[in-house]
């Protein structure tokens, strides 16, 4: 798609895929506004992590990544889940530990995956994924493929052991896998500043893992898309990982449990004013995008999660035999004779 | 005398022995300024000040290894792991560290410190926020291993933990933070080693713990009021030290023996029990020994299989009903 | 057919699989050029280059995370984690990553892998490198338990292990490292989850494991000889999935139990064992179930207190002898 | 002790200091190679990780010590126990697992404890001890006792998760722990640099705790001692932690069962040349120490080492009756009634 008759100046990103950018981004708002207001009437179960304000971390890479590259996500996975092009419809379900959930409830929120789509599980013990996403970037060295492994995890993460084993383990081997520290500022309920030793949890790291120190803004979806090509780029020339920091912010609390009152007053208002959503309007509009090709994918979108939170609404629960399937390799559970 | 919450309980048992002890510190994820992401540790920032309940990052090796250090240069340490499926990042501590260091000095190097940890199903959380790994604890020499099932044991039991002289893994039920009991106003110091027996019976003993204790007592009620069944029903309180004598004492007195365990199958702390009782008690049983546990599999997160894999009452009732062929 | 040690058992075992399938892959720390410390993998760099056999560094997470992530994308990595005690730096992996994923994600995720470790006491070396930790795996769902005594059971069930669509943790005993055996020519390949009658007896069963298994064959010689008991001895080899109609077949015949653990006592597999026993062939039983292990306490450095720790023949024998009254 | 009628330039050191630093690499050298010859013999049981070559070292933060500062070693800890004053019987009564030894035999080699004389420890499982080292230093601060706790360790650990942590955990809590790497080139037997992102394996790891990065001559026991007094000075001071790299070398195998094959023909020969024994004997001469009083420390170190062959051949192997004491407080085992 081209804005008729504008001639866009700057734009190596070119406008389908901004489109696109906006599109992931507008998708994962509205099914993070659904999941809360389900919660709120006890039809999302569990705990659930939204990503509200987070949107153009996980849009920025999940479009600059190709078929067949892998993600791997923490417990706030919808939104890295979604963008991969996993049916809403799936996620919902498994928010709402339906039948018809991307794993029939068996996971939960926390552990969205889509090995289909590449998004090869969401993991909610801390710092764990990075090294399987280096497990996942050998394999692609050992067989000549050229998939990447992308890992995203939060800045409360790079105070953890695995972070400092993967990190060092990926550049030693020279892995295609792209690390990417989400940093919102704050852990749970603690703010990042208060723990770690650095400003920067993950860029300030990057030169003890001979790396080079990338920090861009995770609120601006063209900033992120441009930093995951060249990551991407550079894994697939087989010249090794990237660890980037993302700045960025959630809108709402840790997780469905959490009114985050901890945050110091006017913070979020700051924040707001640099909402990714709000800038990306903006930067379309800039681009000479007709407010009608907006409007029609605010319009889908929020059919789309429409209809999705109905089928979900209408699908039965897991049924009582799938509790025991799957445990192994043979589909059951029997760990004797 | 007033009706606690197994949540305030925590933070009551730890005020006391903060009040009674400078050495006594703690720190965790989230613990201070947030009073803890289940809440259990509320106000304890606030009476005590940062310099003794302390906001760590997420860095659970540092976090016991801090508490390790500390212990053995003369502190008291309490360290939450928020999680008791976390105990695996930071098990070097549990296994190898805590546990061995007295008896590799001869000695010489003492550990005086409580991990608190949230522990159990119930949540909907899944396979990583829910299990149940008190055996995780129990296997290892050199641990002591408490869990309680009421506010009043939270407190009496952790305070005892505080002072004990050895390090203690104190496992809390996520999913009894929010039952209530009554708790009596002043010092409350229990003793860590002792079962309670919580309903006399003479037909069967059922040995539970944490969660499993009311479930087992309302099994009890129900083999009682159904089938005219008098069970006994052990709360094992503390599985190192393991009252053995109240255990077997009971089984004497009703020849048959049962556990409860939410725990996996494979190793859990029944296995162990029904080991020593199939060794030291076997002419005194009358049947066999049953062991009731969630089923040897990773936890689901929809509540309507969740609900379904832990142990019932009427599982259990059901299960100690056709074991006794009544 | 060729005399091997259990040591050059575990380099043919894993050679003949790497040549069998190209997607066997092998990382560790000091596994390649050195050979590994144990001298347990010597040649396979030589053989299968760099690309296959990789050095890691300290970083035993790492190590298992890219095991992992390996075998669900495609290949069948064996990680060397060089002492099982080690295991506690990397327990996260083995408790809530390997054995999860399958059932978390529906069945979508694989994990085709193989933890090798040395596993074990008897070389002095003290608390934090002798363990026998066989149980930190097996009570946990969705991993499969593998601990040979011969060379022959190395080479069989690490090809069965490795040719597993499930994470295996295969317990390498070091003791047995220098022990030789006759090992056919030719490619082997065993099966999970069949125990073996290495003695068949009349008059008891002992179960054993590992180490404990030659302690066992010799305790019955003895209980032979000297008492005329004739034991039965069965060769656990799995411990998940576990073989129990062998053990119980065998229980029913002789209708006497006993297990020989290495590892401390609490939530052993003996008591696992036992607890099955107990229940499911009460009736069968003739006298109590008797578990011998090492007591539960860290395990001294010092070569005279080590031997005495670990179960040996005569300790078997007499517990034996003095259970059945002869 | 002075020189005598020598006035000595730049000796912000001291000649008594020297002496003591000359003293305790030859007691550490000779203890070591006494140790190696016993293990042939069979006497020395189980392993046992020498320090050989890496001497200075020890000395150096040893002598900068105070009483009651604390020191956590690793498996290869004899040097550092000796070091602090442990009597030498003690130390290889244990690496003989007779009733003599520091623990009773009960510990062994890799366990050395001293609590007595500061030592809190020797820990076999990598990593474990820098946390450990952080406890101890939190209960300095927070009880306000003024002593440093110094936890040393090898280059190879540098890359396990323990190190990350602790290095931010300290940083973060401001305590007076110093973390000292000895770097010797290797792990076990693979070449740190084949395993490592980075050329300094803790010094270039410092910026990312907001630290300094130091590395000094690990066979300089002058250079050793210089950069130990100003790590404790800054940690008394309570400005906090300090990372030290010292460039050194094992002179042996990892341990007794390794022929150190491993290493490229020369190396050993080069860095022999800079022995720290070698290098100290004649620091002594260029300051002017008559060669009699430093062969009095050689000929009294030599006399040590054989009384203490001497008793620990003679010392009873332990009892029976420990094997089963010092498991809980109660001074027993008992974990049932
Ligand atoms: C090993 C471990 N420790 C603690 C937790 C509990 N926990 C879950 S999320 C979280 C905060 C993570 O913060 P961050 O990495 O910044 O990610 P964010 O939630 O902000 O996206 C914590 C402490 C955990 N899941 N795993
Ligand atoms: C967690 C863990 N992994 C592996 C080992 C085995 N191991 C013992 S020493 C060693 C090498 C350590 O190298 P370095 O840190 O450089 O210390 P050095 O031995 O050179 O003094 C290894 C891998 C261990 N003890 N603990
Ligand atoms: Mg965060
Ligand atoms: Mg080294």
């Amino acid at each position: 798609m081209n804005a008729p008759g504008k001639p866009v100046k700057n734009d190596d990103i070119g406008l389908d895929t901004r489109m696109e950018l906006y599109r992931v981004q507008v998708e994962i708002r509205d099914f993070e506004k659904r999941a809360f207001d389900l919660f709120l009437q006890n039809l999302v179960k569990g705990t659930s992590h939204l990503s509200l304000g987070q949107e153009a971390v996980a849009a920025g890479f999940a479009v600059a990544m190709k078929p067949g590259d892998k993600s791997f996500c923490t417990y706030r996975g919808h939104a890295h889940t979604l963008a991969r092009g996993v049916e809403m419809e799936k996620v919902l379900g498994e928010l709402m530990q339906r039948d018809n959930g991307l794993m029939r409830g068996k996971g939960g929120s926390m552990h969205l995956t889509s090995v289909e789509h590449g998004v090869m599980g969401s993991y909610a013990i801390i710092g764990a994924h990075l090294p399987i996403a280096c497990g996942s970037a050998w394999r692609a060295q050992y067989l000549g493929q050229d998939d990447v492994s992308v890992c995203f995890f939060g800045d409360g993460t790079t105070n953890i052991g695995a972070f400092h084993e993967a990190l060092n383990f990926a550049v030693v081997w020279k892995l295609p896998v792209v690390f990417v520290c989400e940093n919102n500022l704050y852990m749970e309920y603690t703010p990042i500043g208060d723990v770690t030793a650095v400003e920067h949890p993950a860029a300030d790291r990057a030169s003890a893992y001979g790396l080079e120190r990338i920090i861009v803004d995770g609120n601006d979806a063209d900033a992120v898309y441009r930093v995951a090509q060249a990551a991407f780029a550079k894994a697939r020339a087989g010249e090794g990982p990237s660890l980037i920091e993302c700045m960025t912010y959630r809108h709402s609390g840790h997780s469905r449990a959490d009114p985050a009152k901890y945050r110091p007053p006017g913070e979020l208002e700051e924040w707001m004013k640099r909402d990714p959503i709000k800038v990306y309007k903006q930067r379309l509009a800039d681009f000479g995008v007709p407010q009608a090709d907006v409007d029609a994918i605010d319009q889908q979108t929020k059919e789309k999660v429409e209809a999705a939170t109905e089928a979900c609404k209408a699908a039965p629960i897991p049924p009582v035999e799938i509790m025991t399937t799957d445990v192994y390799a043979d589909g059951g559970w029997a760990w004797r004779n | 005398m007033a009706e606690l919450t197994y949540r305030d309980a925590v933070a009551r048992g730890i005020a006391q022995e903060m009040r009674r002890d400078e050495n006594v510190v703690f720190l965790g994820e989230d613990v201070a300024k947030a009073g803890g992401v289940f809440k259990a540790t509320v106000g304890l920032y606030e009476e005590f000040g940062g310099k003794r309940v302390r906001d760590t990052p997420i860095s659970e090796q540092a976090i016991l290894g801090a508490a390790m250090g500390a212990a053995m240069t003369g502190l008291r340490p309490i360290a939450e792991i928020m999680f008791s499926d976390f105990l695996a990042v930071c098990f070097d501590y549990i296994a190898n560290e805590f546990p061995k260091s007295r008896y590799m000095t001869n000695g010489q190097v003492k550990c005086p410190l409580v991990v608190r940890t949230g522990n159990g199903a119930g949540s909907r959380f899944g396979a990583q926020h829910s299990q149940s790994v008190e055996n995780w604890a129990m296997m290892i020499p050199g641990l002591k291993v408490v869990a309680p099932s009421t506010p009043l044991d939270v407190v009496g039991l952790l305070a005892a933990s505080i002072r004990d002289e050895d390090p203690v893994i104190f496992f809390e039920h996520k999913s009894l933070y929010a039952t209530k009991g009554e708790v009596p106003d002043g010092e409350i110091v229990d003793q860590l080693g002792k079962a309670k027996i919580v309903r006399p019976g003479k037909d069967a003993t059922i040995v539970a713990l944490a969660l499993m204790v009311p479930r087992a007592l309302a099994a009890a009620e129900k083999l009682q009021k159904e089938f005219g069944i008098d069970a006994e029903v052990i709360d094992v309180r503390s599985l190192v030290p393991l009252d053995t004598q109240t255990i077997l004492g009971s089984l004497v007195k009703t020849g048959r023996l049962f556990t409860v365990e939410e725990n996996p199958r494979l190793c859990g702390w029944g296995a162990e029990i029904a080991s020593i009782a199939a060794d030291e008690c076997f002419w005194d049983l009358d049947g066999p020994i049953v062991r009731i546990t969630t089923p040897h599999i990773p936890l689901p997160a929809a509540d309507n299989l969740e609900d379904i894999v832990l142990p019932t009452p009427d599982r259990i009732a059901e299960r100690v009903r056709r074991t006794l062929g009544a």
